[in-house]
């Protein structure tokens, strides 16, 4: 039954990735990584990761794809990749590369001496985190504000009128 | 709600998300949809650290998770803000366009 | 809750530069709203504040905020190679964005930035303040990149190295990922205790070395460096050929000999390779460009290759030796990218080999001092850069590389025609067309100054320093 | 002497400097910068070398300057004997060629840069000299290559001496790839660099390291003294001017290998194959050059293909271990050599730039004083009795002769033929037949000032006395060898007895029949200029064109590196074109057309080399 869950949730994310990178649209891009997004979330409820999986939501699927698809609608209204590819031969040169590297990283997860057998499981509230956060990750903690007012400078350089 | 299943499931899965990522990132021209394969990368990168964390049995993974986050967030900024600058100089948006750079 | 312990001594260069880039953007709102000069003194204020704190604080070792902050000499040592580089970018910008009306308080407290995120990936305890503050950094040079708005060649270098930094960041996160499953912890020292040496830690590394391999654009993850190095800002070229090298290197070199030393034998290997390629590619690339710009990147390319030679030697002396060819590299290159600067014309031309026809007839000094700063990349004495590479060769044949030593020194000859070729054009070719002779500012004389000073003082009394260089990594490799 | 002794390289270099800084106000006054300055370093050479005569020697630091670990290397010099020899001849002929050069630069507009290249090239090769351990030799080989390089390309305005600067550069690089290496290599297995250091240990060495180290250094020195394959800088290095060519391609810094080879003879001595092979190289070289310097119709290439032929000769006399022999040859050659430089300079000054032997002719009567010195060099070139060359080369001969490898003694008394008749070739094609001359170009032919003329004469007498005054051999050897002995090991020779007179006799029938030939060929008759220097058989072609190795070179590794590059550029990189199509040749072209496809620029390319090296290297770590 669990397992059965599991591979419903695995195969919405396997399915809106492979979406996203299929459809021409890149606003039914867009909506294909909510979709895949919101699975992973999902997974990590499944892992017991109430915290990440909230913070998934608000963050990702509400935060960051909204500007997403603000900036889809702000410079490309509608607009499909079109025209002929010129480099379509090594857009599917690609293709085999990737499953190579898939199957080297499935390859690393079998060989690996055997985990854990027993189902995973981790104190995932918000009161685990927070105690982390505020001891042990104080310093990257505080160095992501830093982070994020590189990243408010930056776009404030580019976007600020006067050229 | 604890489900049963075994770890190696969520690592497997999150590698079959990186390599789809990793695909994306290389077949599409749309520097926005790009971006978006990135971060396909970065979130199966998330899963796998919640999932190795959940075989440790410790919350570094999540929190680990909760700063990817953060820099996600901060890396949809700056790019986006990127991307729009570039489109006022030349509205066709495509990444092929981008070579007057090169040999 | 126990809080730790908040030592700001422990990050305090990267505090006075991160108060510096906040002082900037205040600064920036207040009067005189038309003129930033006093914006870049107040910044190189900073890092020389910075340099002195470096100074002030050598010799001490302390960790902070859990292990997540390591001040030891090589921090120290890398914080003094990386203010160097700073200052002497802050320095060349001056003029150089003020002749094209682009002073901006954002400039330059992105520059401090980046700094605040090169500083703190050189002491960075684990992995992921080696990432945030890896992104810190990228994040800034994005946008500096693609400074030059108006430019098309600006916002295409900043695309290009956006869209592939991020992928190569995300191949580093995943490396990161790996190396928590296969040890369950993000600390270097703790990754370093349990000497794992699973698939998963192979496959980690492996992605780690990606990620580090794109910031010092080692093959074949140099692509983005000569696209970008063109399109970009020549003062910020400088600062991503300079400083955000040396910042990679420093965590490259950190992760590597004290975390990933279970995996030594494996990553030698790989490094090795990396190493024959890097300079290889680097330097017979070198020798059919025409535009000095990507010249002198590919030739940045191939000064990485050098340096991983160091890496692959290993041990006090080839680890020493990198640090050394770091400091060399930096002032040699941010000198060199300097004259390129100060002869560039404000539309962003002047930078082919033929309008270097003749330049020493128009300016015979700036001419002299790029002919230095070139003859110390060919590794000719007395500069720096000859001292720099009988180390890392001297390094790789103690180990018995002898086989890499003779690649890198073939590779030296070769390099020596494209340098060679751009002083030959500057002296013994006849000038075309009329060029309005520029006088370098006395900010980019200085910096000149400095960079020259630094190359020969490198080059002719180079045992100090090699003497620092090789304390430095010392405890690393306790 | 300690004083003395750090003058010598002190005061050429502050004229350098002087020149350089204030070139502009000195203007045509250089000359009393430098020439002074050349004079003195001189003097204390002199100074310095009385000082040796009386069995002092000397070895003092300046300070530390590369400390690593056990690896200690000063800025420290030493003088012995050899050394003493060796600044005695540079500063000495410098200083005469530093006086010539003020009639023969003397309209040149860069006439400060000319001398203070040239006391830079001074300085240089005396600390090169005067260097106690190998860094510091590399460092001043790399700086005698650098003012080489320099004054090759002096006349930049021509394209061709700026390519054969380059040239000189480039081809000397790959000689110090290997001399480079070697010095790497020497210092992890002795541990140190210092001379005396190295020589005490070299016995420790294996045979197998020893001969690789020999080999790498004699790599370096086969680049800067022009042996084979490394020669071809050299005759194109004659785009300088004359006094250079006389100063740096002919008397100096060209033999600084043959001196690093004698100098680390203790290194080749254990190795025994790294002497065969410096002798074997010597001597083929120095028939080789010869050859080709028979028909060469450029004054001044005619004398660099004989600089390479005789350098060949030096380095075949240490290869068997008959050092005084090789050191001899060195100064007499230093000698002879720089005077006809010198002549040919002369005779250039007079016919307004002209080198071509085909244009001159009967300017014996116009320039006496240079007809007759000229004469003087020539003969001690072709080693006429009685002159210095005559001394030092049947002193190799004898030595080679007695070391018992015929082959290599037959090939370089065939050498001394051809080099007795390419030596008279050009003294009558230049002197002695009819003028063939525009007549208006004979009329403005002068004699050069006595500047010049002066400079010539006192090389001329040095090349009729070197001989007699330390060559003469005596059972001890001579002079010389008894001058040097505390630096070489005894090599012994037969002096005196049936054989040793009968090879005497044999190289003067040799000089002699070479004399003759060049008689009946070009003074006997009148020569029209168009049948010289016009190849008219196969062989005479391949002479006249140096056996076509310039142009191997150039089809073997420039095309192709350049096409390598240019097509990394396109396929995997991107490049830029910039005439470098032309170079490139059409295999190449049709390559770059078939990666058109390949075109890059595209970020897609960039991900996917990337992706390739993820997918490597993560394969790479997962297999071990």
């Amino acid at each position: 039954m669990q397992t059965a869950v599991f591979f419903a949730i695995a195969a919405i994310a396997v399915a809106s990735a492979l979406g996203l990178i299929v459809r021409r649209n890149p606003i039914h891009g867009a909506l294909f990584l909510v979709v895949n997004l919101g699975s992973v979330a999902a997974i990590y409820l499944m892992l017991n990761a109430q915290f990440l999986a909230a913070a998934q939501v608000i963050i990702y699927a509400g935060a960051i794809m909204v500007l997403f698809v603000f900036a889809i609608m702000v410079l490309i209204p509608g607009k499909e990749e079109t025209g002929p590819d010129p480099l379509r031969p090594f857009r599917l040169v690609a293709i085999p590369f990737g499953a190579f590297l898939l199957v080297e990283i499935l390859l690393m997860l079998v060989v690996r001496p055997a985990p854990p057998r027993e189902p995973p499981g981790a104190e995932g509230g918000a009161e685990a985190i927070g105690r982390l956060l505020f001891t042990d990750y104080l310093f990257p903690f505080e160095l992501t504000s830093v982070l994020l007012l590189a990243a408010l400078v930056g776009v404030l350089a580019l976007a600020k009128r006067k050229a | 709600m604890i489900l049963l299943v075994p770890g190696s499931y969520y690592t497997g899965l999150s590698a079959v998300l990186f390599a789809i990522g990793v695909t994306g990132v290389l077949v599409r021209r749309n520097p926005l949809v790009i971006f978006m394969s990135i971060e396909v990368m970065l979130n199966a990168a998330n899963l796998a650290l919640v999932a190795f964390g959940a075989q440790f049995r410790n919350a570094d993974g999540q929190v680990l998770v909760f700063f990817v986050m953060t820099v996600a967030a901060a890396e949809v900024a700056v790019g986006l803000a990127i991307i729009v600058a570039i489109f006022r100089l030349r509205p066709r948006l495509s990444v092929d366009d981008l070579s007057a750079m090169r040999w | 809750m126990d809080f730790p312990a908040v030592s700001l001594r422990a990050i305090l260069p990267a505090i006075v530069i991160l108060t510096t880039a906040a002082l900037v953007l205040l600064l920036d709102l207040l009067p005189p709203r038309e003129r930033k000069g006093h914006l870049a003194v107040v910044s190189l204020a900073g890092v020389v504040a910075a340099l002195l704190a470096t100074t002030w604080l050598w010799g001490g070792e302390s960790r902070a905020f859990r292990g997540m902050v390591v001040l030891d000499g090589y921090a120290l040592f890398l914080d003094l190679v990386i203010c160097y580089a700073a200052g002497l970018v802050v320095l060349l910008s001056m003029d150089y964005l003020r002749e094209r009306g682009l002073e901006s308080g954002e400039y330059y407290a992105l520059v401090l930035l980046a700094t605040v995120g090169m500083m703190l990936m050189a002491s960075a305890g684990d992995l992921i303040v080696v990432f945030l503050s890896l992104e810190l950094m990228s994040l800034s040079l994005y946008v500096l990149a693609g400074y030059f708005r108006a430019r098309l060649a600006s916002g295409e270098a900043a695309m290009k190295y956006f869209l592939l930094g991020a992928f190569a960041t995300s191949f580093f996160l995943y490396g990161i990922a790996l190396v928590y499953g296969s040890t369950g912890t993000t600390n270097l020292d703790r990754i370093a205790a349990s000497a794992s040496r699973d698939s998963l830690m192979m496959v980690g590394v492996a992605l780690l070395l990606v990620g580090f391999g794109f910031k010092i654009s080692a093959v074949p993850f140099h692509m983005w460096a000569p696209d970008v190095y063109v399109g970009a800002p020549t003062s910020v070229t400088a600062l991503i050929a300079t400083g955000s090298k040396a910042a990679a290197f420093a965590a490259l070199i950190r992760v590597l000999v004290t975390s990933l030393r279970s995996t030594q034998p494996d990553w030698t290997v790989l490094l090795w390779g990396l190493a024959a390629a890097t300079m290889t590619v680097g330097n017979v690339v070198a020798i059919a460009q025409s535009n000095l710009k990507r010249m002198l990147a590919y030739s940045s390319v191939a000064h990485v290759g050098y340096m991983l030679i160091g890496l692959v030697a290993g041990g006090v002396f080839g680890t020493g030796a990198v640090l050394f060819y770091l400091l060399v590299y930096t002032f040699t290159t941010a000198g060199a990218f300097g004259v390129v600067l100060l002869l560039e014309h404000a539309g962003g031309e002047g930078v082919s080999l033929a309008d270097y026809a003749g330049r020493a007839r128009r300016h015979p000094i700036l001419a002299l001092v790029l002919s230095l700063f070139l003859l110390s990349l060919i590794g000719i004495p007395p500069f720096g850069g000859f001292v720099g590479k009988f180390y890392l060769f001297g390094a790789a044949v103690r180990s018995g590389y002898i086989g890499l030593a003779v690649i890198g020194a073939l590779n030296t000859a070769v390099a020596s025609y494209y340098y060679l070729r751009l002083i030959v054009y500057m002296y013994m070719r006849e000038p075309e067309g009329v060029e309005a002779v520029s006088t370098p500012s006395f900010a980019g004389g200085l910096a000149l100054a400095v960079a020259l000073v630094g190359i020969v003082v490198l080059g002719v009394v180079p045992t100090p320093f090699i003497d620092l260089a090789q304390a430095a990594v010392t405890p690393l490799l306790r | 002497m300690s004083t003395s002794v750090w003058l010598i390289p002190a005061f050429p270099l502050a004229g350098a400097l002087v020149n350089a800084i204030f070139g502009r106000a000195i203007g045509r006054r250089a000359h009393w910068v430098a020439v002074p300055a050349t004079a003195a370093a001189f003097v204390a050479a002199c100074v310095t070398f009385s000082g040796v005569v009386r069995g002092a020697t000397y070895t003092g630091q300046l300070y530390p300057w590369i400390v690593a670990g056990a690896l200690k290397a000063g800025v420290s010099v030493q003088v012995d004997q050899l050394a003493a020899v060796m600044l005695l001849v540079v500063t000495g002929v410098g200083f005469l060629i530093h006086v010539y050069s003020i009639g023969y630069m003397q309209s040149d507009p860069g006439y400060a840069r000319f001398f203070s290249y040239l006391n830079l090239f001074v300085f240089s090769m005396t600390m090169l000299v005067l260097a106690s351990n190998y860094l510091l030799l590399y460092v001043f080989w790399e700086a005698v290559g650098l003012c080489s390089y320099l004054l090759i390309g002096f006349w930049y305005q021509r394209p061709a001496a700026a390519q054969a600067g380059k040239k000189a550069f480039i081809v000397n690089r790959v000689g110090d790839f290997g001399f480079g290496l070697g010095v790497i290599w020497l210092w992890t297995v002795a541990g140190t660099l210092q001379y005396a250091e190295v020589f005490a240990r070299a016995g420790t060495l294996g045979r197998a390291t020893a001969t690789g180290i020999a080999l790498l250094l004699f790599m370096g020195a086969c680049g800067k003294s022009a042996q084979l394959p490394l020669h071809t800088w050299l005759p194109d290095a004659m785009e300088g001017p004359t006094p250079v060519s006389a100063l740096i391609h002919a008397a100096t810094m060209v033999t600084a290998g043959v001196y690093m080879v004698a100098r680390s003879h203790a290194l080749f001595e254990r190795s025994g194959v790294a002497l065969e092979v410096v002798a074997w190289v010597g001597g083929v070289t120095a028939i080789f050059a010869a050859t080709i310097a028979l028909v060469q119709t450029d004054i001044k290439r005619v004398l660099a293909y004989s600089t390479i032929s005789q350098l060949g000769y030096m380095f075949a006399a240490v290869g068997v271990g008959a050092y005084t022999a090789g050191i001899f040859h060195l100064v007499t050659h230093a000698f002879f050599k720089a005077l006809l430089f010198l002549g040919a300079g002369s005779i250039i000054h007079a016919l307004g730039g002209e080198q071509d032997l085909r244009k001159m002719g009967g300017l014996a009567p116009r320039m006496v004083p240079t007809a007759v010195t000229m004469t003087i060099g020539a003969a001690g070139l072709a080693g006429v009795p009685g002159f210095a060359g005559f001394f030092s080369k049947d002193e190799i001969l004898a030595a080679i002769y007695d070391g018992g490898s015929l082959g290599l003694w037959s090939l370089l008394l065939l050498g001394a033929f051809l080099t007795s008749v390419y030596a008279f070739r050009l003294l009558f094609l230049a002197f002695y037949c009819a003028p063939r001359m525009s007549p208006e170009a004979a009329h403005h032919v002068h004699e050069s000032p006595t500047v010049m003329t002066v400079p010539l004469m006192v090389l001329a007498a040095l090349t009729v006395v070197t001989g007699f005054a330390i060559g003469i051999p005596s059972g001890e050897g001579t002079l010389f060898a008894q001058f040097l002995a505390p630096v070489f090991p005894p090599h012994e020779v037969e002096h005196g007895g049936f054989g040793a007179y009968a090879l005497l006799l044999l190289s003067v029938i040799v000089v002699a029949a070479g004399f003759l030939l060049a008689w009946l060929l070009y003074a006997t008759r009148p020569v029209a200029p168009e049948d010289l220097g016009r190849p008219r058989t196969p062989i005479h072609a391949l002479l006249f064109n140096a056996y076509y190795v310039d142009r191997m070179y150039d089809a073997v590794i420039v095309r192709p590196l350049f096409a390598l590059s240019v097509l990394l550029a396109r396929g995997f990189d991107a490049g830029v074109l910039d005439g470098a199509v032309n170079a490139v040749g059409r295999a190449v072209v049709a390559w770059a057309q078939g990666l058109r496809r390949v075109q890059t620029g595209y970020v897609v390319n960039y991900a996917l080399t990337m992706l390739l090296g993820v997918v490597a290297l993560v394969g790479f770590l997962l297999s071990r």
